[in-house]
């Protein structure tokens, strides 16, 4: 019974879709041509993503599975232009074989194997190759980590302002980022019981540390709102034409 | 009250669209007064000599769209306007075709010039290593363009060798890229940073703000629209501005309601 | 006609009121009493350091202009510097030093004009006013050389040595001594509540995984704490089932839920179907597991490891299914949801410790303690360069600079 | 044979790591070059990995279709998506792939109007299940979630242009709570993150810390 209502829901609303677009293309508010046809394609999608509001359904699915392919094959194909095609075919394979005046870069030997390598990953007998494409690059992200992270998070991190500024408000706010810098440090400190000063101090922690989820939480909100504002701007403007 | 906390979910939902929808169609206009964060990189590419270089980073993809696409239409108005050369790059796969779109359009609005006056490097992985590897040389990391053309020709890359020779970098965020940009980039190479961000990330970006890592911050649409006052250019993020306010008030009154039937009727579990 | 007379007329007039402006406020200028050229330290070889004195008769109208050459008996034509005389002072000279780093490889190219070795440079400072132009008698020279340590970072090098060797120290010290003191995470007692409560409903038990794979730490703590409440779930005779999006997380998973319900000695129990794949894209996993919550009522929800946007969804169906929803999660972004919806929340780090508290490995175990201890450096360092600097005292702020 | 599966790897990690972490305390131009080439070769060795992410998606998938799981049809719109995106990508307009990238071709046009708003929708649900979470669960059931919530509503009126209307002095207190309070705690946890991340990188480079690796001996 309930199935069959929204098999009827989902009809109807193809079929209201299909002739308001017939519509627009009739009266050429819409063109019969890539733009015309692409903002019909991008409507389609963006309703079919909405209706998993209405709940968890076929449309919906079918949308997301071909955005995920979608989304896959571009990066293939954008990797292919901006990587794979600028940095090993073109330097290292093409001056092999055409005289391009650009002798053949043999050191993108190196760094092709090992990539190459970690697609074997997926083979059974040499997976263990793959383990040496990882452990140079996962080596690598390491090693420039370190020193950049001390200099970056927390040398240039640490501030200690005088706590008394020129003015009585920058005194107490300097004091409450001390205080809250310190009190969230110590939420997160595990070697020692939170009892007494520790205890207090770090209850200022948690306080602090709700603010700023506070604050988060808001501009999360925000954010979310943002993109629906967006696609909502969309809908009427770029399809509809209600709005300018 | 107790029917009132079951309602069905699809009301509520139904309101949201509502709030959306209404103040879209009959537009009423709100001040929106620029804070100092975004007031920063307004300021900083202001200062900037015709002719200067700044680097634009696109890294954010179609699910970000909506928040960053009109901060990067803004910050490419004011650039092409003021004369300054624009580079774009990416680190993002699914930002290349956002950031082309938009470098183009706005470019071609101003009459400037592909090559002479702006380019697109197009789309390189690795993160860290790319800003590392820029930051050595831009034309090791880089060694054609989006469309193919060989850079250390580019008449508007002349003068720039390495990341330090950009006199403004923005980052334009939907991950993580912008403590990279700061960690690799700007704390190694010492340039001036700008920022703009999606807002869910944007709370986490103050820290570098106070400790002055990076001159300014855009975050999320609310940015995008204080950006486009600045520049009296009004478009899609200050249009946006209204029934933001709108839902905004409206989530609020959810959560006061909510919360006051649920003290209403004893916190039940 | 008449404007080419104006203009004439005009240009006079102007001339002489401004050149007789910087003859009042220049006089006659004097040159900086000595001029240096050195290799800039710490640094590689493509920049030269210039230092000088500063002259009396510094005003906003002088400038300094520096020409280099490449032979100290060819003229000096190149120009590679020119400031205004009142700036570029050296730090912490009190404007009594100018200092400058020039990079001559922007203006000579190298290659042309010195055949191998490497090559000096030769400057000469010369200062300007509108109305003269005095140079300094000496010729200044400097060779730039590659430095092999940037004594600038040196306490970045630091903490960098007593950092790795506290986190060494403290690895081998847990392996010893296991039972390196922890402090009690207070949502591990949450945890043992809400199963006990779920047997008393006679409900079962749902623990949901976060999206990331198991190369990532918040999973595999995850899976520490799953290992824990499974050996609970067994000795209270409930049912646990587990939801996962990556494959290889399920059958991890799997193997932690079967030694868990051995251990307890109930290997009967386990059924493996209970610990499944609920989809392996994002939004097909929030419907899913939301499904179950609704069907299974399910009476207690754990939600462990990284979570992205779906967390709001799977939170919000779980407390309006009246579940006790318990949280662990280092992805900052979603914690205030959590905290909003569940009840209870292991924020951040908490997250890791309350995995090491649990399985005592002495990797994890060391590698916390010797975070605490940087953390409780920087703590003395900020409480008492706060107090230093309020009395006017910058020694923490100098051993703590990041330059 | 263990000596390349296992030793090999973690001394190419423990040499990377160390050259790498040095490198950065000496200035010298022979570091910098090294520094030039190193990171030029991780470059090209990411750009690799868009194939173990394209395996894993299509290997879930054709298992999916396979094994006749329930939905398994949806699956075959993986693939037809992708093949589409790819051939066109390929066909590049009518240049084929060894050529420059064009542009405006129908690869373009499955970007702009499949990914594109496909991609811009998916997030923007989560705007109506954030309202109806705020109605239905966001509860100052504690007192920390009550601070969390009073300082969620100053926060999300005084970011936007109402605020002001409201109350004129909202939008300052939300600059306030984002720059002093926020900023604070935002500080302190960034610190704590930090300190693990070089945690992380240390076990990494000495050995200890092996689960990139994979499974298996």
């Amino acid at each position: 019974m309930n199935k069959k209502t929204d098999v009827l829901t989902l009809t109807w609303i193809l079929i209201a879709f299909c002739i308001v677009n017939i519509f627009f293309l009739v009266t050429g508010k819409l063109g019969f041509d890539a733009k015309g046809l692409g903002i019909i394609t991008a409507v389609a999608l963006t309703l079919a993503m909405y209706s998993f509001l209405y709940k968890d359904n076929p449309v919906f699915k079918i949308a997301e599975n071909l955005f995920v392919g979608v989304a896959m094959g571009y990066w293939i194909i954008i990797t292919w232009f901006n990587i794979l095609k600028p940095d090993v075919y073109e330097q290292l394979i093409v001056p092999l074989f055409k005289d391009t005046g650009n002798a053949p870069q043999y050191t993108v030997i190196i760094p092709t194997i090992l990539g190459v390598f970690m697609l074997l990953r997926f083979s059974n007998k040499l997976s263990w190759l793959s383990r040496w494409s990882f452990a140079f690059v996962v080596g690598l992200g390491a090693g420039i980590t370190i020193p950049n992270f001390i200099h970056a998070f927390i040398l240039k991190q640490l501030t200690f302002d005088s706590l008394i500024a020129a003015s009585l408000p920058d005194s107490i706010n300097n004091f409450l980022i001390l205080l809250g810098v310190v009190s969230v440090l110590i939420y997160f400190f595990f070697s020692l019981e939170h009892k007494g000063v520790i205890g207090g101090v770090s209850k200022i922690g948690v306080w602090f540390l709700m603010i700023a989820f506070g604050a988060s939480f808001g501009f999360t909100v925000m954010a979310r709102m943002s993109l629906l504002i967006g696609r909502i701007q969309f809908l009427i403007r770029d399809w509809l034409g209600i709005i300018q | 009250m107790e029917r009132l906390l079951r309602i069905d979910r699809r009301i509520i939902f139904a309101f949201v669209a509502a709030a959306v929808t209404i103040p879209l169609l009959i537009k009423f206009d709100l001040p929106v007064p620029a804070t100092k964060e975004v007031r920063g990189i307004y300021d900083k590419i202001d200062s900037l000599p015709e002719g200067s270089h700044v680097l634009i980073a696109f890294d954010y993809d179609p699910a970000s769209k909506e928040e960053l696409q009109p901060m990067a239409v803004a910050l490419l108005h004011h650039c092409f306007k003021n004369n300054i050369k624009v580079v774009g790059m990416t680190l993002n796969p699914g930002g290349t075709g956002l950031a082309d779109s938009a470098i183009t359009e706005v470019g071609k609005e101003y009459g400037r010039e592909y090559k002479e006056d702006y380019v697109f490097l197009g789309y390189k992985t690795g993160v860290e290593l790319v800003m590392i590897n820029m930051g050595e040389n831009i034309y090791s990391a880089f060694p054609k363009d989006f469309s193919g053309n060989a850079t250390a020709d580019l008449p508007v890359l002349k003068g720039v060798q390495s990341l330090q020779d950009f006199d403004f970098v923005v980052d334009l965020a939907s991950g993580s890229s912008i403590e990279a940009w700061i960690a690799f980039g700007k704390e190694k190479y010492n340039f001036d940073l700008g920022a703009g961000c999606t807002a869910v990330i944007g709370p986490d970006m103050y820290p570098f703000l106070q400790s002055k890592q990076i001159d300014g911050l855009m975050s999320g649409l609310k940015g995008a629209a204080e950006y486009e006052t600045l520049i009296e250019r009004k478009s899609s993020a200050v249009a946006g501005m209204s029934p933001q306010s709108v839902v905004h008030v409206l989530v609020v009154l959810f959560v006061i309601f909510g919360n006051f039937l649920y003290f209403m009727t004893g916190r039940k579990k | 006609m008449y404007k080419i007379f104006l203009t004439f007329i005009l240009s006079i007039l102007i001339l002489q009121y401004a050149s007789a402006t910087t003859a009042d406020e220049a006089g006659s200028l004097i040159p900086p009493a000595d001029f240096q050229a050195f290799d800039t330290p710490n640094d590689n070889a493509k920049s030269v350091s210039l230092r000088w004195p500063s002259s009396p008769s510094e005003s906003a109208a002088a400038e300094y202009v520096v020409y280099a050459s490449l032979r100290k008996n060819t003229p000096f034509i190149t120009e590679v510097l020119r400031i205004n005389s009142k700036t570029m002072y050296e730090e912490g000279s009190d404007s009594n030093f100018h200092y400058v780093e020039i990079k001559p490889g922007k203006f000579f190219n190298k290659d042309s004009d010195v055949t191998g070795g490497r090559s000096s440079y030769f400057f000469k400072l010369v200062m300007m006013s509108n109305s003269e132009n005095v140079t300094v008698n000496e010729i200044a020279s400097a060779t730039p050389k590659g430095n092999w340590f940037n004594w600038k970072k040196l306490n970045n090098f630091i903490i960098l040595i007593t950092f790795s060797a506290l986190v060494f120290w403290f690895i081998e010290h847990a392996k010893k001594n296991p039972n390196l003191y922890l402090r009690k995470i207070s949502g591990l007692d949450a945890i043992d509540d809400a199963l006990g409560r779920a047997t008393e409903m006679g409900k079962p038990v749902l623990y949901v995984h976060g999206l990331n794979g198991m190369g990532s730490i918040s999973t595999i703590a995850a899976v520490n704490i799953l290992g824990r409440i499974a050996i609970r779930v067994a000795e209270y005779d409930t049912t646990l089932k587990v939801s996962n999006i990556d494959p290889i997380v399920m059958s991890v998973s799997q193997e932690v839920v079967k030694e868990s319900y051995l251990e307890a000695g109930r290997p009967d129990a386990y059924v493996q179907d209970n610990v499944f794949m609920a989809a392996s894209e994002q939004f097909p996993y929030v419907a899913a597991v939301s499904g179950i919550m609704i069907r299974e009522k399910t009476a207690a929800n754990f939600f462990m490891g990284y979570f992205y946007a779906e967390s709001l969804i799977l939170a919000e169906t779980g407390a309006s299914t009246g579940a006790i929803q318990i949280a662990a999660t280092d992805s900052y972004t979603q914690l205030p949801f959590f905290i909003t919806t569940c009840d209870y929340t292991l924020i951040g780090e908490e997250l890791y410790a309350a995995s090491a508290y649990l399985s005592r490995e002495p990797l994890l175990l060391g590698s916390l303690r010797a975070q605490d201890i940087a953390k409780g450096i920087i703590i003395s360092a900020l409480v008492i360069g706060a107090a230093l600097a309020t009395v006017g005292i910058g020694f923490i702020s100098f051993l703590f600079k990041a330059s | 044979m263990n000596f390349f599966k296992r030793t090999i790897p973690l001394i190419i990690a423990f040499i990377m790591g160390i050259m790498m972490a040095f490198q950065y305390y000496v200035p010298h131009e022979a570091s910098q070059s090294l520094l030039k080439v190193v990171t030029r070769w991780g470059i090209t060795i990411a750009g690799f990995a868009v194939f173990i992410g394209a395996y894993s998606l299509f290997h879930l998938h054709w298992n999916k279709i396979k094994r006749k799981v329930p939905g398994w049809g949806y699956s075959t719109f993986v693939f037809f998506g992708a093949g589409i995106t790819i051939i066109f990508g390929l066909y590049n307009g009518g240049e084929f792939f060894l050529h420059d990238k064009q542009e405006g071709t129908m690869f373009d046009w499955m970007y702009f109007n499949v990914q594109v708003p496909a991609g811009a929708t998916m997030f923007s649900i989560l705007a109506f299940f954030m309202a109806s979470a705020a109605y239905r669960t966001f509860r100052a059931r504690t007192s920390e979630a009550t601070i969390l919530l009073i300082a969620a509503v100053i926060v999300m009126l005084g970011r936007v242009p109402v605020g002001a209307l409201i109350w004129e002095y909202l939008p300052p207190i939300a600059d306030w709570i984002m720059s002093v309070p926020n900023m604070a705690a935002k500080r302190g946890i960034l610190i704590g993150v930090s300190i693990g991340a070089i945690a992380t990188s240390l076990r990494i480079i000495f050995g200890i810390e092996r689960a990139y690796l994979g499974g298996g001996d």
